[in-house]
């Protein structure tokens, strides 16, 4: 039988979910693949719960929200564009990108509310099932999408997509606009940074490994690995365990 | 059963699934999903009840928490926002506290919108159920936030809008302080000669609202008194003022903010020289004991205003200008008077009225461009006039200037005290523009008048009375109760807080302070529990009561998990 | 213009901060002023430094940490000089204080808001190895330890603020612009490294594996990003092969690099091939080299134990060109070997020795200051005092004036301060303030009243372990009558409460619980003392570095520790007593050893300061070694300076001259020697006393025994050479000379490089060319070592046509006797020179039973070459152990004119940080001998690095050990095998000792 | 007087040694604060005292800790060539190697007693020290050879 996506959708209290029950009021139809999780604002979405979602297996997230201007505590869905766009970033690095989506519906759009969530649907059936769902996915892919958890859960990431939006739209300590490319381009470089960083501490976690055997099996360059190794030293996560034939070997330390 | 829940480990929840008639029973089968959702872990009892909502269904609720000493209970039906309270209300009489209790919507968002589907709606209402049921075996008790309310009210600012919120707070038996920083009460008022639309005496209002102010009983006027530092939250605000030397502190449950705007210093515009080139503002006291023997007068509206330092309109400038020329005008008929305006507002019945009256007296009006500005010579004013194509010289002996109405400089230091913030122009900010114009997000604050936007007396008294009646919601309770499911900082993630102080600059309602031990604190009664900063806190030290990070994980693991 | 008893330092590096040192110390006020964040310069980027390999934290941490709490010196830190005005004795700098944007009064450095900022940002200090966050310090052992916020990659997120439990982050913190009215300037900003950035034909910035010098300093330094371990940076293995090039950036005439040699490069080179080897032994070093320029002290000693004990290979060679193996990343090196072969070899890395560049403000600061510089963009020094720049009253020292290594950057510093002392030596003392302190209370005989402060440090230290516990455990100790805790002890307020409380409990012992006592016990010490407690009444134990942060995932064990500490601590402070410092008065008058130019300098600079001085000389005449040299290699007239020298001493009256004089005896000690000395035909005798001695003995000229010299009169020296050349023309019908380098140098006898033997053949051959163009010169050379600007004249003399040929050191040239000279040549073919003249270099020797005299008398040391063996090579390379005596001159060891000059000025200032004070204080902490227990065995005699200790007769007891507290310094060697137990050490007495190892079971 | 502390003696798995460390104060107590400084970790058995030099280091010391009840002794000072006394590290190492012959002569076993170098650059080595004189110790159980003092 064709492949029906399982769906997991995230819509605030004040307006998607008042939306999502004025189309049931309406009897407006739409496929039942998404499940719903009612939270109080779209701000409340942790990227976690989003990259937890993926990483068992879910085909596609749907985030929604109130309308810029209408979230019934302000500010919410401001921030919680930031935090959707970092996730974004992160999980365009395993090619997962296209499997979440984020959109504003108000209170009053019941109609709308059964269209993107019809399209959501047959947006993920043109894509297909995803690489991480079926009984046995691909253990590396597990991996990498554990690691983007625990990268986008890291304290330095949520700083920085914490304080983004203030700093560019209103100012920053110095009282100017920080301006937002080049925000983003600190963001990527971190991005990347504590993706890597979070691989490599997953791969030390069954046994202790030199640099060129993670280079290999994390196909990257020898010498970031070494250069991650030494920050992950700083932060005392790794340590130096021994020297085998000129090569150090590095464990997981906690 | 008293209130107090069953051991942690020891989870029983009881699963009630709704027909609500045929809207779900019609499309799936409801006995099924009750036997369904009793094979799932922690599940001790389940049913299906044709109206969960019904006495009976409530009824059935009770008893069953009662025979099965259920400890949990999930509500298969409708949607929560309809419904949330009235079975928390029902759970909460079976001596269970009120969050320990989850809705699922398996009718608006199920069954109502997969008419067509019906195997489909099925697979998703067990799927429902069964997030549901991992949700509510996370749930922990959580009692409302009490708040003992002090039950007095504190006015700052006497102007009109002032004193008349300080009235009609103290009229409905509510304490009320008012207090002025000047040393008698009536603001602006004081300054004007003659009121819109109906001519009637400035000072006339402005003793008739004094005499009222002085003599109701629980209003105490201070004036001369200035403000020095604000403490607390709603309900439980320290307000330490000063009164030439010697320092009170207030303790009062509400604020209202109604300190007025300030007049714009003319220094500079349009050659002002406080002689023959004054503003509305000098002219008022002039009318008064009629000094004004000018034959020929010219008035400039928008004199520094609606630009783009100040881009915005001061609404009441067109209107003085009007009074003002007409009473001129009535005192001796033949003074030359001509208005150079870019758009007259006198928006309303009365205010068109009035216009119309000053064009009948003979009063000239001329339009001049917002980039040709009238300049003004030795004693002429040349003015490029659209229609007849060319500069018009008009003479005068007296130029008056309609200057604008300004936020006063102070506002930031009070925005800071009230942690309430402030517009571009820095007059004061409100709630929402339109559903709750008179309240700030910061709960127990509330403002009127020219404070938040330049309006005139009427406005002002109305705003006065509004933001009034907004704080009496608050004082006319001995204890508010305020919804438990806000962010907390619990005991045991204390030293995961590095003191970043992210979550203060994330919450829109300043519901986060450091206290004097430079520590992070978390204000409940501020919290509306919208969660950004548990979202957002760096060491992931913030809990958000009642969707903590481990309830909706398990609601997601619920779904996901194979 | 009236003169301002103040100097200003400009560069806070090794160089800046000995200056500051001495100019302080000699009662002057000093502004230091730092570019950077922190002191310390290029010095603590080092992880060991030539030639005695010790460790570079280890010997210049202290000296900063006592630079930073200097009473006398005002250090200014991220300061940019912005104008200048004014004349010597006078000027007024205008420096512009740039904002760190955190209060340096609050910051305590505890280092929470760099751990917290979510920005990295490339580690400078660490050659871009590793990465720190915008808020930082620039290393951890930094003085001041300021943290400061760099506005570049600050994103302005408010973290740090938020953090601080100390709230010194202020983000609208000003620039603060400063005028500093002083009256000399000293600029010692240092250099920067020549970057091979362009030049990237050796696959710098292309290649992983090549790195810069100073980058593989990061990289073999413990606290460097790899802690000591010697990885490749592509992929961190270890290698093996490791190849070094010379020169990169130096002796370079295509116009990428530098024409000069750098002169550091050579030896530090060895050094990071032998401490390459030493972290990791399978490391094989192999070093590309021309000249192997090892010219200063014990240096050749060092190449040598590099090629034997530490297996370095030097291969002569230019490497051609380097290219990477892509998939192992490892490099293949081009290279042509001595004997004309082509090879090709693959190294795992690559390190380049890059030289030394005029620092990047040299522009800047020349134009500010109004100092010309030199072709070279090195500031323009007096050919005879290196120090002195084109500015009266404005000094330069270290590499600002020429690249130069760490010995000679500390004389020249010392140096520089000498000539300040010369400009402003009037004004001494008049702008220092005495701290007027409170009358010590008298404690002795009081029961012990101690009083703990146990510190949070922020989070660093209660965030660890439960302080509250240990604060009421420390409250139940006995004799302890008040405990409490504070956010930081160390906070300006905490020292007040500190005073208040001593005074309210009365209190007669002071512990802190808190950081480390090396750089923290002095401000606690300095507080107490406020309060009229005796500083020694203080102890310190360190529950941070030592306890928190290394168990800070064992709450329970940190706070049992930390407990135990404090128990350790309150055991010791019952014992302590107070500790009075000895007070000793100051002869103010010198006495100056040696007549040649180093001993004429310093008498001179002593005379003009008004100390009465008595010069000393074995000659009849003044002049010593320089009489018979006529000109240096850069053209400065010796003859007339000599003279003009000898003039000035004659016509100065506070110089007592004796000539034909032997010491006949010199005892006594720091401040208070009483000498007596025999002079003249008629061997009076004089006696006299003074304050301090400088040795200024020189050295004597090496008699070849070897080359026929003395059974041939055309075989000469080359002092006889040069006066041949300057007196008579007899060079005009020559047609062939013949030079011989390394005479009696670099061999077994005397195993040193003489140092200006090479500057003078090619001084030589130059005027010889000029006086008969066709004249044949051959030069026979092991290796030529003109370093720094001497390069020029080796390059002149190539151009000039003399022929340089190296002969390779176990088969030396041969002559017979018709001067025909057979020498080997690196291709090993013989060729045949005849000879006109045959020229010996010959070395510097010194002659021991002569040093040996005068060093018993003064208890100095000679080292095996017997020459006088200094304090410290690196950091007190003027002094000696013994307090109070100074050295100069190739006495100390071979060295040129201006360097002996250079020395000579250093000497002075160091003495005069002794001659300025009426009464100078000994150490606390020394020994005390019981005497009642010695039995005068003499052994602790042998342990004293310092002869501190001698045997005198007691009345009572016979033969006893008495120790000198002024020479002493408290190291304990001599307690340690004391039989009878009878010295103890002030401050680390056996009792304290004992009470902390058995309070704790 | 001395006082009690509530730790007694288990002499199972967790057992953990006492050690007493004599470091220098110009490198090795250096080197412990850059370890601090760097935040290494290291087992929390060793308490530090403070001495001038190693020099100071007098043999009773060494013997009153281990008769007052210490599990093991850690002395440390600088490398040879860097004290800040010239020559105070050298005394000390001739001196101990004298009294390891006579610690084996009271029948101390190897290792309780350990002598190093470490600099004030080296923390890492300094942290590795510890921890290899820890577990030495560990091996060796609790010091037992002595009768106790308290």
């Amino acid at each position: 039988m064709s492949f029906e996506p399982k769906l997991l959708g995230f819509l605030c209290n004040w307006c998607s979910y008042a939306g999502a029950d004025l189309a049931g009021v309406s009897r407006i139809q739409y496929p039942p693949n998404m499940r719903v999780i009612r939270v109080m604002c779209s701000g409340r979405i942790d990227p976690k719960f989003i990259v937890q979602a993926l990483e068992l297996g879910i085909d596609g997230v749907y985030v929604m929200g109130c309308h810029i201007g209408d979230c019934h505590y302000l500010e919410g869905n401001y921030e919680a564009v930031k935090k959707y766009e970092m996730t974004r970033e992160f999980l365009k690095l395993v090619g997962l990108d296209n499997r979440i989506r984020l959109d504003w519906v108000s209170a009053s759009e019941g109609v709308r509310f059964g269209e993107v969530v019809s399209k959501f649907v047959n947006d993920i059936k043109e894509l297909g099932p995803s690489p991480l769902s079926g009984d046995s996915p691909d253990k590396d892919l597990i991996n990498k999408v554990r690691a983007i958890r625990l990268a986008a859960g890291s304290n330095r990431m949520r700083a920085l997509v914490g304080r983004e939006r203030k700093i560019t739209e209103e100012d920053n300590v110095y009282g100017e606009k920080y301006p937002l490319e080049k925000y983003k381009e600190i963001m990527s470089q971190a991005i990347i940074e504590e993706y890597e960083r979070h691989r490599i501490l997953i791969a030390l976690e069954d046994e202790s490994k030199s640099v060129k055997s993670l280079a290999s099996e994390l196909s990257v360059d020898p010498s970031i690995i070494l250069e991650h190794i030494l920050t992950l030293k700083g932060r005392a996560q790794v340590d130096f365990q021994e020297i085998i034939k000129n090569t150090p070997i590095y464990m997981r330390r906690e | 059963m008293t209130e107090e829940e069953k051991k942690e480990d020891d989870v029983r929840v009881g699963v009630f699934i709704c027909h609500c008639g045929s809207n779900i029973g019609g499309l799936i089968d409801c006995k099924g999903l009750a036997d369904y959702a009793g094979t799932l872990p922690g599940v001790t009892h389940s049913e299906d009840n044709l109206y969960t909502c019904s006495e009976t269904g409530l009824t059935a609720i009770k008893t069953a928490i009662k025979e099965n000493n259920l400890n949990r209970v999930v509500v298969a039906s409708c949607t929560p926002r309809t419904h949330e309270p009235l079975f928390r209300e029902c759970v909460s009489e079976a001596g269970l506290n009120p969050y320990l209790f989850n809705f699922v919507n398996i009718r608006d968002q199920c069954t109502w919108v997969h008419m067509k589907d019906a195997e489909g709606a099925y697979a998703k209402a067990a799927d429902l159920v069964k997030m549901g049921v991992a949700k509510a075996e996370k749930l922990e008790p959580l009692d409302m936030i009490k708040l003992d309310i002090n039950q007095v009210g504190l006015v700052i600012g006497g102007g009109v809008t002032g004193i008349s919120a300080a009235l009609n707070l103290s009229r409905q038996g509510f304490k009320t302080y008012l207090i002025e920083k000047e040393a008698q009460l009536g603001g602006r008022l004081n300054n004007l000669y003659k009121l819109f639309p109906h001519d009637i005496d400035a000072s006339e209002i402005v003793n008739r609202l004094i005499s009222n102010a002085n003599n109701p009983k629980n209003l105490e006027v201070l004036t001369s008194t200035q403000i020095v530092n604000i403490h607390g939250f709603v309900g439980n605000y320290e307000v330490e003022i000063t009164q030439n030397g010697n320092n009170k502190t207030l303790k009062v449950g509400t604020i209202i903010v109604a300190v007025g705007s300030s007049l714009l210093d003319p220094k500079g515009l349009f050659g002002y020289n406080g002689q023959n080139i004054i503003t509305q503002y000098e002219l008022e006291p002039k009318l008064k004991n009629n000094q004004i023997k000018a034959k020929d007068i010219v008035m400039i509206q928008c004199a520094g205003s609606r630009n783009d330092k100040r881009p915005y309109c001061s609404s009441v400038c067109c209107m003085t200008a009007l009074k003002n020329a007409l009473i001129i005008k009535e005192k001796n008929p033949d003074t030359h008077i001509s208005i150079l305006f870019r758009d007259l507002y006198t928006p309303g019945t009365e205010y068109e009225e009035y216009y119309r009256k000053a064009r009948e007296k003979g009063i000239i009006f001329i339009n001049y461009d917002v980039d040709r500005n009238p300049n003004v010579e030795e004693n002429q004013v040349r003015v490029y006039n659209e229609y007849i194509g060319e500069d018009m010289l008009i003479p005068y002996d007296l130029l008056v200037l309609s200057t604008p109405l300004v936020a006063n400089t102070d506002n930031k230091v009070l925005a800071q005290m009230l942690k309430v913030p402030t517009e571009s122009n820095n007059f004061f900010l409100e709630a929402h523009v339109k559903l709750r114009p008179s309240d700030f997000a910061t709960a127990g604050v509330f403002i009127g008048g020219s404070a938040k936007w330049p309006v005139d007396i009427t406005e002002s008294i109305a705003q006065g009375y509004s933001a009034a009646s907004r704080a009496s919601t608050i004082l006319s309770h001995k204890t508010i109760e305020v919804d438990g499911a806000t962010s907390n900082l619990p005991v045991y993630n204390k030293n995961l807080c590095s003191g970043c102080e992210i979550c203060m600059k994330v919450c829109p309602f300043h519901a986060i302070v450091k206290n004097e031990d430079d520590e992070i604190e978390i204000i409940e009664a501020l919290c509306k529990g919208c969660g950004v900063c548990g979202a957002t806190c760096t060491n992931q030290a913030i809990v958000i009561k009642h969707f903590t990070d481990d309830q909706i994980m398990s609601e997601i693991l619920a779904y996901g998990g194979k | 213009m009236e003169k301002v008893g103040a100097v200003m330092v400009v560069g806070a590096g090794i160089g800046g901060s000995q200056t500051s040192l001495d100019l302080a110390d000699s009662g002057y006020k000093v502004y230091l002023i730092e570019s950077s964040t922190s002191i310390g310069g290029v010095m603590a980027q080092l992880d060991k430094t030539f030639p005695t390999n010790d460790c570079a934290m280890c010997i210049v941490s202290p000296k900063l940490v006592e630079t930073g709490r200097h009473q006398n010196i005002d250090l200014s830190i991220n300061c940019v000089i912005e104008d200048v005005s004014g004349e010597a004795g006078n000027f007024i700098v205008k420096v512009r204080k740039k904002s760190l944007f955190i209060n340096p009064d609050k910051c305590t450095g505890c280092g929470v808001c760099g751990r917290e900022c979510p920005i990295e940002a490339i580690d400078i200090f660490n050659e871009k190895l590793a990465k720190y966050g915008a808020t930082s310090v620039k290393y951890p052992q930094a003085v001041p330890l300021l943290y400061a916020i760099n506005r570049e990659v600050c994103i302005g997120c408010g973290i740090c603020y938020g953090v601080c439990k100390a709230k010194a982050v202020e983000y609208d913190r000003e620039d603060e612009v400063v005028d500093i009215n002083v009256g000399a300037v000293v600029l010692s900003p240092g250099f920067d490294e020549f970057i091979p950035e362009e030049a990237n034909l050796y696959g710098y910035g292309k290649y992983k594996n090549v790195v810069t010098s100073i980058e593989f300093e990061r990289i073999l330094s413990a606290s460097g990003p790899y802690s000591g371990r010697v990885l490749r940076p592509s992929d961190g293995d270890i290698p093996e092969k490791v190849a070094f090039l010379q020169c990169i950036g130096s002796r370079d005439y295509s116009g990428v690099g530098k024409p000069y040699c750098s002169s550091v490069c050579c030896m530090y080179t060895a050094k990071e091939a032998v401490i390459a080897h030493e972290h990791m032994h399978q490391i094989k070093p192999t070093i590309f080299s021309m000249d192997v320029r090892a010219y200063g002290k014990d240096f050749d000693k060092y190449i040598i134990r590099a090629q034997k004990q530490y297996g370095v290979q030097y291969i002569r060679s230019r490497v051609s060109s380097i290219k990477e193996v892509p998939e192992t990343k490892d490099l293949r090196l081009k290279y042509e070997t001595q004997d004309g072969k082509i090879i090709e070899e693959d190294f795992h890395m690559v390190v380049l020795a890059v030289g030394l560049n005029p620092p990047d403000d040299a522009k800047y600061l020349a134009e500010k200051f109004g100092v010309e510089l030199n072709q070279y963009d090195f500031a323009k020094t007096d050919l005879l005092n290196p120090v002195q720049t084109t500015k009266p009253g404005i000094f330069a020292c270290g590499a600002f004036s020429s690249p130069k290594d760490i010995p000679d950057t500390v004389t020249q510093a010392s140096a520089a301060a000498g000539c300040v002392n010369q400009l402003l030596y009037e004004k001494k003392g008049t702008l220092i303030t005495e701290k007027s302190l409170p009358p010590e209370i008298f404690v002795r005989g009081q029961p012990p009243r101690i009083g703990v402060f146990i510190c949070h440090c922020g989070i660093n230290i209660g965030g660890f372990l439960d302080v509250p516990e240990v604060t009421r455990y420390a409250k139940t100790l006995p004799n302890v009558v008040m405990s409490d805790r504070n956010l930081y002890t160390c906070s300006a307020d905490t020292q007040t409460i500190i005073k208040e409380k001593v005074q309210e409990y009365n209190l007669n012992r002071v512990i802190v619980a808190s950081c480390t006592p090396r750089t923290h016990e002095p401000l606690f010490q300095e507080t107490i003392r406020e309060a009229g407690l005796n500083r020694y009444l203080f102890q310190m134990a360190n529950i941070r570095d030592q306890c928190s942060w290394v168990h800070m995932n064992d709450w329970e064990a940190a706070t049992n520790k930390a407990k135990d500490l404090v128990r350790m601590a309150v055991n010791k402070a019952r014992q302590i007593e107070p500790i009075e410092r000895i007070k000793l008065s100051v002869t103010p008058k010198a006495l100056v050893v040696g007549g040649g130019i180093s001993g004429m300098v310093a008498a001179l600079n002593f005379a003009s300061q008004e100390y009465e001085t008595y010069l000393v000389e074995k000659e009849k005449e003044l002049g010593g070694f320089a009489k018979h040299i006529y000109h240096t290699l850069e053209g400065a007239d010796i003859q007339v300076y000599v003279k003009e020298l000898i003039d000035k001493i004659k016509a100065n009256k506070n110089i007592h001259v004796f000539t034909e004089a032997q010491m006949e005896n010199i005892d006594g000690y720091i401040g208070n020697f009483k000498s007596s000395v025999i002079h003249g035909e008629k061997k009076e005798r004089t006696e006299f006393s003074h304050g301090v001695v400088v040795v200024a003995t020189g050295a004597k000229e090496y008699q070849p025994k070897e080359f026929l010299f003395g059974q041939n009169e055309n075989v000469i020296l080359q002092s006889e050479f040069e006066r041949l050349l300057n007196e008579t023309d007899q060079i005009k019908n020559k047609k062939s000379i013949v030079m011989i380098q390394c005479v009696g140098s670099r061999n077994d006898e005397h195993p040193y490089c003489s140092k200006m033997c090479c500057a003078e053949a090619i001084k030589n051959a130059l005027l010889a060319k000029e006086l008969n163009p066709d004249l044949e010169v051959t030069i026979l050379f092991r290796d030529i070592r003109t370093y720094g600007f001497k390069e020029q004249y080796y390059r002149k003399a190539r151009e000039a046509g003399v022929i340089f040929i190296q002969y390779d050191e176990n088969n030396p040239p041969k002559i017979n006797s018709d001067l025909k000279v057979e020498v080997l040549t690196p291709r090993n073919d013989k060729i045949y020179i005849s000879t006109d003249w045959l020229v010996l270099s010959a070395g510097i020797y010194s002659d021991r039973e002569e040093n040996e005299e005068l060093a018993k008398m003064l208890k100095i040391p000679l080292n095996d070459d017997s020459f006088f063996l200094e304090a410290h090579v690196k950091l007190r390379p003027v002094d000696f152990a013994t307090e109070g005596v100074f050295i100069a001159g190739i006495a100390h060891c071979p060295k040129t004119i201006e360097d002996s000059i250079s020395q000579a000025n250093a000497a002075v200032s160091r003495a005069c940080t002794i001659l300025s004070k009426d009464e100078i204080e000994a150490e606390g902490k020394t020994a005390r001998i019981d005497i009642t227990r010695c039995i005068g065995c003499g052994m602790c005699i042998e342990n004293c690095a310092y002869n501190a200790i001698e045997l005198v007769d007691d009345r009572r007891f016979g033969t006893v050990a008495s120790i000198n507290q002024v020479l002493c310094k408290g190291c304990g060697a001599c307690s340690g095998n004391c039989r009878c137990s009878a010295i103890d050490i002030l401050g680390f007495t056996g009792e304290q000792i004992f009470e902390m190892i058995t309070g704790r079971i | 007087m001395t006082v009690q502390t509530e730790e007694s003696k288990s002499s199972n798995e967790d057992w953990k040694p006492k050690i007493i460390a004599f470091l220098c104060n110009w490198c090795s107590y250096a080197g412990a604060d850059l370890a601090g400084v760097s935040r290494i970790q290291y087992p929390p058995s060793i308490r530090i005292v403070r001495v001038p030099c190693s020099g100071r280091v007098n043999p009773y010391f060494i013997i009153k800790s281990l008769t007052d009840g210490w599990d093991g002794v850690l002395i440390s000072g600088c490398h040879p060539g860097d004290c800040h006394y010239l020559t105070g590290n050298l005394v000390a190492r001739r001196r101990f190697a004298i009294l390891n012959e006579l610690l084996q002569f009271f029948g101390i076993e190897p290792g309780r007693v350990n002598f190093m170098w470490a600099s004030a650059a080296e923390g890492e080595r300094f942290a590795m020290l510890v921890r290899k004189a820890t577990s030495i110790v560990k091996k060796l159980g609790p010091n037992n050879k002595f009768e106790k003092k308290w």
